[in-house]
């Protein structure tokens, strides 16, 4: 089972393009920014939406190849989109069943499935529970159990943990885990949480207004990001720039990065938030990159500080609550960052 | 969840539907007012009444299975077509409901009689339609199907689309989403369309009289049994009336009382 | 609605005032209520009163007999009421009535589909099993007329409906789902070309007698009564097919 | 969001609504054949035919205005009322199509006329409704609204009800939410609804003839010359038929086409 | 404008008892496991259910005491619910200026302040977009844009940010917490992101099953938590236990835990998952808490691992990549793990 699609198609303002591959037992996570085309990507898959050009293929079979296209049905697809949408007239557990009856396993066979399957997202005791008798988060875990129990090649989940609490989520996250890597079919992860992204996916797509900006593994995609967003998912400044020989970077807005290992022509510069120290005066002494910025917000996130800074550069930096305290920062605020040239990263863009 | 409303709202929505309501309603109860009731029990047991009664009955049943059994799918083919045609066609549909009723009976002879446009080809096969109980049955499913056929439709367009897509993805193929899901999430506009086609069945009079024909016990329904008493005498003509109306308000009452809510 | 009124009490106030009120000049509203089948005499009986006298205004209304006779029971604004037959005026509350006149007659005809496919020639044809006879119910007058006709001829026809009405009976024929159907002679006039009549024999045949039944006083009504019984009114009705009184 | 349909579901439902489509449509496609095509011209020409069109257009849209607005409040009582009676209020609104229309006329009268429940209240005002325009609205909209009111709650019963409660967060009233959401939203029930209900109207026939009566330009509607014609000259009734026909088709699938996607 | 409710009720399977008490300007967080109440609370602070039994007072306002209740229109109140339930007839630009609309605002300058609660929810450009055209992230932003425009004086957001990709939330977010601290209203936020919860909100209530189990300000939760629930939340391991003097608490379980900060009687202990350390063999040396458990899951996560661990304690720690690799940590191994009494918290259940 392997999955080779290019979806071309083109949806309200914007037209979508994004290639897909992935060989079995492989778990695709697709992020990136609202509207960009995920969803639109992911309704072609199940057939829902038909590609105008372009083609599905899985393990070689053509499931839409532009012209000729197979339903939904035939697909074998199991699909969770954000809204849980599940069937207002059935139980819990008549929903989870529904995908087994229909594909022709008998109604108390597939209820015992359906009884697993809602087992696993710990439903079992709401089973006979309809639909509106359900908080969303409980509706989406029992959509996700209805997705799940049709055993399909290919796996499409939307945002499938968006609404579920942090426990539900870690336990289905890893439920989820153990059921993706015991089984051989392809799973299409859309998801807005890098935790998820990272910690399921073996391969990361970013598609951004339509189109594919990233792709790769989570380690790749972690230390070599190649767009501002995906830099805001994995947590990086990002700057697009000219190095130089010495190691010299000028970005598009006229700042200078520093660094120890130089990439000549058009560069990526990246620089972890961890690495920018604040200073109230001009600091002496080692780090090679000193810039004055103006802090523009300070967000307080567990032990740790998040404070945005513009000036030459914007900057994002993390630092201690202590640093804070002790700097006195306050939004205008004008400040000294000071980054190590060992801490900047470059690479071709 | 409902809401304490307010006394200008309450007016301001109340009033109308007063009136709607009084308009409705203040015919019927003149007719249950200046009614001889005294008379009704005797006037009920007069011999044509009964197979009267049970011939309306059987032949509104049939009507409303058919509605069900064919008008269904009509209804999912047009909820369903986007084609600029679909609306025309859904006009053709209302067709029946403004043709004069014995006009329409003329067309069903047309259509169905000996020398109809169909009609003429089953006659060699002896298969003779006027007259008959099954005319009653064409007859009233002439006029009734299109309510339901409307009805259903407006339900089914009312579908999240999106069911649809997750029930295929789950392998229900059109059919089976239909049974499993389409129709029973429309059931409620799919009772109040046999509601109203069922209705209108057993009122149908003049396209029942042209193309069946007026006989006792084969094609005398209801309705044409009080058309023949009023000629005779208007007070049992009344009393069967009010017997109709009694028997329709209880079939609608009690089924949709089990079936909705 | 209101003017019908308004002219209509007139009428009235204006009869009570004048007694010799003909040789006036008439004015008001006369409406009248008549029989389907009489569609065609009273819009030219209408049109030529209403030439002879410019200040009345007759209105016709056309239904079954029985629903006029319902109409004026419950009080619905007519003053001339004409019925076929007399029967159909039983039901008529009585205290609305203030005279009643024959103004016409009619008697049974066969009617066959052009072509006469069953080859009927006469009552007795009626009764071959293969002839298929429509006739109007037995409750309305041509159908009670009907089964006296074969009382008396001794015969029990083939009958496959017994249709509520005259229009009715005789789309059966007119579409050739019957062979023959026993209407009045007046309807097989009326419908021209679409059937052809045969006669009944006079023994076995019934007389119908039209009554024309005046329910107001006023001048412009009685007028229009004593027109429709004159020698004029009576030979536009006969023109249509009815007989003389 | 369409599929390709497989050859087997396509039969299971294509049979059956064909089946249905020809129960409707074959009657009317022998009207049309049968009809003397030649001569319809000079028979709409007779004088009696415009302002029987006319009176027809004039009384089916005060009928259509008056479902619209009494039978929409009237509609969303019914929609969000739970109570047991509700059911049975309900069937009391589907008596006026079973009710034979004459014998409906026979209770207009009995309600409206001269000496009815409340026409003798009336009368003294010199307000006398039989026999008028009036009485020719009166009679369409009983035989009509309830298609109108049963269609449109069904339709609002479709409604989710936190939509409302969404508006009523934000600051809106009950009658702000129906004017503003409810009734957009449950826009194609009351297109329907509204042609049911028209449809119904223009061919009403046995109410308004006993409660109107038949006058020329006063209370003859189309299918009330009709009638009269069908005993003068059955090619002229059946002509004016097809009018009728065509008039109905064009106006719905003209209107409907406009105000529905 | 302060908030002083109880509400009492009893929905599907579980019976509602929550208390929720602010002062103006305050943002209260909910929080709980799915099914647990909150939208159920929500629900009835909007009016559009009502308290069986209890008060909801704004400002000393009985909107609901039990036995009267004031519609939701005669409450200015803003609701924003999961599903983003947008009127779909409307435009964007249409649906966010309904409240402003309804609350007598004329139409010109509704249509302003719906244009610019629209352009801080960066949607300007979709002003005229009906919500189907719109992603499921685009409709969650118009819809917290329409519940803003009204200026309520009691705000109810019920996951509103569930829905926003990474950089939407972020920004959304701070947007939010500036808009909060601006306005005098109360603010009531649903969430199941901690982050969300930690940086937006004063007050923190959890309520699960119902009933709230534990309140307070972040800062106490943090530190203090007091059920399995608000533990994993806040990322501690908790343990019940009852205390001697000597410092040696006694877990359910059977466990012993020691801390140099005793507390006598019944309590709750915490460890910190980033104090434990792990080892293949038995440690020597300072760490008085030692135990031999055995691993039962291992997530990555960014630059560091989550090991989870069952024996005669529950113990989830935190270790660095390269230990992981270091000690070829594989579920069902058994491992030491070790804790330093200092790090080990202790306060009164
Ligand atoms: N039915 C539709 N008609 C027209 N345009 C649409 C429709 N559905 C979505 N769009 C538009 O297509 C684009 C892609 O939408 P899509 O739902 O694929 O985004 P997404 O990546 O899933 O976003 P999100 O993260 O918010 O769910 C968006 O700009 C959206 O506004
Ligand atoms: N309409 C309803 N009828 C019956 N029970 C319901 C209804 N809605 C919710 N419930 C039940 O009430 C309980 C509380 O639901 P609620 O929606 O308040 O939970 P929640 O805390 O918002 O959960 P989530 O985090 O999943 O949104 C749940 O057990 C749910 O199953
Ligand atoms: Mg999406
Ligand atoms: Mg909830």
């Amino acid at each position: 089972m392997s999955l080779d699609a290019r979806v071309r198609l083109s949806r309200g303002a914007i037209d979508v393009d994004v290639s897909l591959r992935a060989e079995p037992g492989q778990v695709i996570g697709v992020l990136g920014p609202n509207g960009g085309g995920k969803t639109t990507t992911v309704l072609a898959l199940a057939g829902i939406l038909r590609v105008a050009e372009g083609h599905v293929r899985v393990d070689g079979q053509a499931w839409d190849d532009g012209r000729r296209a197979l339903p939904p049905e035939q697909r074998t697809v199991g699909l969770m989109l954000a809204d849980s949408l599940l069937f207002p007239h059935l139980t819990a557990l008549e929903n989870v069943a529904y995908g087994p009856r229909s594909r022709g396993v008998d109604r108390h066979r597939a209820r015992d499935r359906a009884r697993e399957e809602l087992g696993r997202v710990d439903l079992l005791e709401r089973a006979s529970s309809r639909p509106r008798q359900l908080s969303s988060g409980q509706q989406a875990r029992v959509a996700l159990a209805r997705a799940l129990a049709t055993d399909p090649s290919l796996l499409l989940l939307d945002e499938p943990l968006a609404a579920l609490d942090p426990d539900t989520r870690a336990r289905t996250r890893s439920d989820l885990a153990t059921r993706l890597t015991a089984y051989g079919g392809i799973t299409v992860l859309v998801t807005h949480d890098p935790l998820d992204a990272l910690t399921l996916a073996d391969h990361l797509v970013f598609v951004e207004d339509g189109h594919v900006t990233q792709s790769g593994t989570p380690a790749e995609v972690l230390s070599e990001p190649r767009s501002p967003y995906v830099a805001t998912v994995v947590g990086l400044n990002l700057y697009a720039g000219e190095g130089d020989s010495r190691g010299h970077v000028t970005t598009g807005e006229g700042g200078v990065v520093v660094t120890t290992s130089p990439t000549e022509g058009r560069v990526w510069a990246t620089i972890p938030p961890s690495a920018v120290s604040l200073h109230l005066h001009q600091p002496e002494g080692s780090p090679r990159n000193t810039w004055r910025l103006r802090v523009a917000s300070v967000t307080v996130q567990g032990q740790s500080a998040r404070v945005g800074l513009v000036g030459a550069l914007p900057v994002t930096a993390e630092v201690t609550l202590e640093s804070v305290t002790a700097l006195g920062l306050q939004v205008g605020q004008q400040v000294w960052a000071a980054v190590k040239a060992t801490e900047v990263r470059t690479y071709p863009r | 969840m409902r809401y304490a409303g307010r006394w200008r709202t309450r007016l301001a929505l109340g009033v109308p539907a007063g009136l709607a309501l009084l308009l409705l309603v203040v015919p019927l109860a003149a007719l249950l007012v200046r009614a001889d009731w005294a008379r009704i029990p005797a006037d009920l047991a007069t011999p044509t009444v009964l197979p009267a009664l049970r011939l309306s009955l059987t032949t509104t049943s049939c009507t409303a299975a058919l509605c069900l059994l064919l008008g269904t799918p009509l209804a999912w083919f047009l909820a369903r077509s986007d084609h600029p045609a679909t609306s025309w066609l859904r006009a053709l549909l209302t067709v029946p409901l403004v043709l004069p009723p014995v006009v329409g009976g003329v067309a069903l002879l047309m259509a169905w009689g000996r020398k109809g446009l169909l009609g003429q080809h089953l006659a060699p096969f002896g298969v003779q339609i006027p007259f008959t109980t099954v005319a009653v049955v064409l007859a009233e499913t002439f006029v009734a199907m299109p309510y339901y056929v409307l009805a259903v439709e407006g339900a089914m367009r009312g579908l999240d689309a999106r069911l649809e897509s997750v029930a295929r993805t789950l392998g229900a193929g059109e059919l089976r989403y239909l049974r499993t899901v389409g129709i029973p999430l429309v059931l409620p506009g799919i009772a109040s369309g046999l509601a109203l086609a069922w209705a209108r069945a057993l009122g149908e009079f003049g396209a029942t009289i042209t193309f069946a024909g007026n006989f006792q016990g084969r094609t005398q329904t209801l309705p044409l049994l009080v058309y023949v008493e009023l000629e005779r005498d208007p007070q049992v003509a009344i009393s069967i009336s009010i017997m109709l109306l009694a028997v329709s308000v209880l079939v609608l009452g009690v089924l949709r009382g089990r079936w909705l809510r | 609605g209101a003017g019908t009124d308004s002219t209509g009490s007139t009428g009235r106030q204006g009869s009570s005032g004048a007694p010799g009120a003909q040789a006036q000049r008439l004015e008001g509203t006369v409406t009248v209520l008549a029989a389907a089948s009489l569609t065609e005499s009273f819009d030219r009986l209408k049109a030529d009163f209403e030439a002879a006298n410019p200040g009345v205004t007759v209105e016709t209304s056309y239904g079954s007999s029985s629903t006029l006779v319902q109409q004026v029971n419950n009080g619905a604004p007519a003053q001339v009421i004409a019925l076929a037959g007399a029967a159909a005026a039983e039901p008529l509350d009585k205290s609305l009535v203030k005279q009643t006149r024959t103004f016409a007659t009619n008697v049974l005809e066969i009617a066959v589909p052009p072509g006469n496919p069953a080859g009927v020639t006469s009552v007795n044809d009626l009764g071959k099993p293969t002839v298929k006879v429509v006739l109007c119910a037995d409750t309305v007058p041509c159908g009670k007329a009907a089964q006296a006709t074969f009382r008396k001829a001794r015969i029990v026809p083939n009958v496959v409906s017994k249709e509520v009405d005259v229009k009715a009976t005789l789309a059966k024929v007119k579409l050739g789902e019957a062979d023959a159907a026993v209407v009045y002679h007046s309807d097989v006039v009326a419908a021209k070309d679409a059937v052809t009549g045969v006669a009944i024999q006079v023994p076995f045949n019934t007389r119908l007698d039209y009554p024309v039944i005046r329910l107001a006083d006023d001048a412009a009504t009685k007028a229009f009564v004593a027109y429709v019984l004159s020698a004029q009114g009576l030979a536009t009705v006969q023109s249509f097919g009815l007989g003389a009184p």
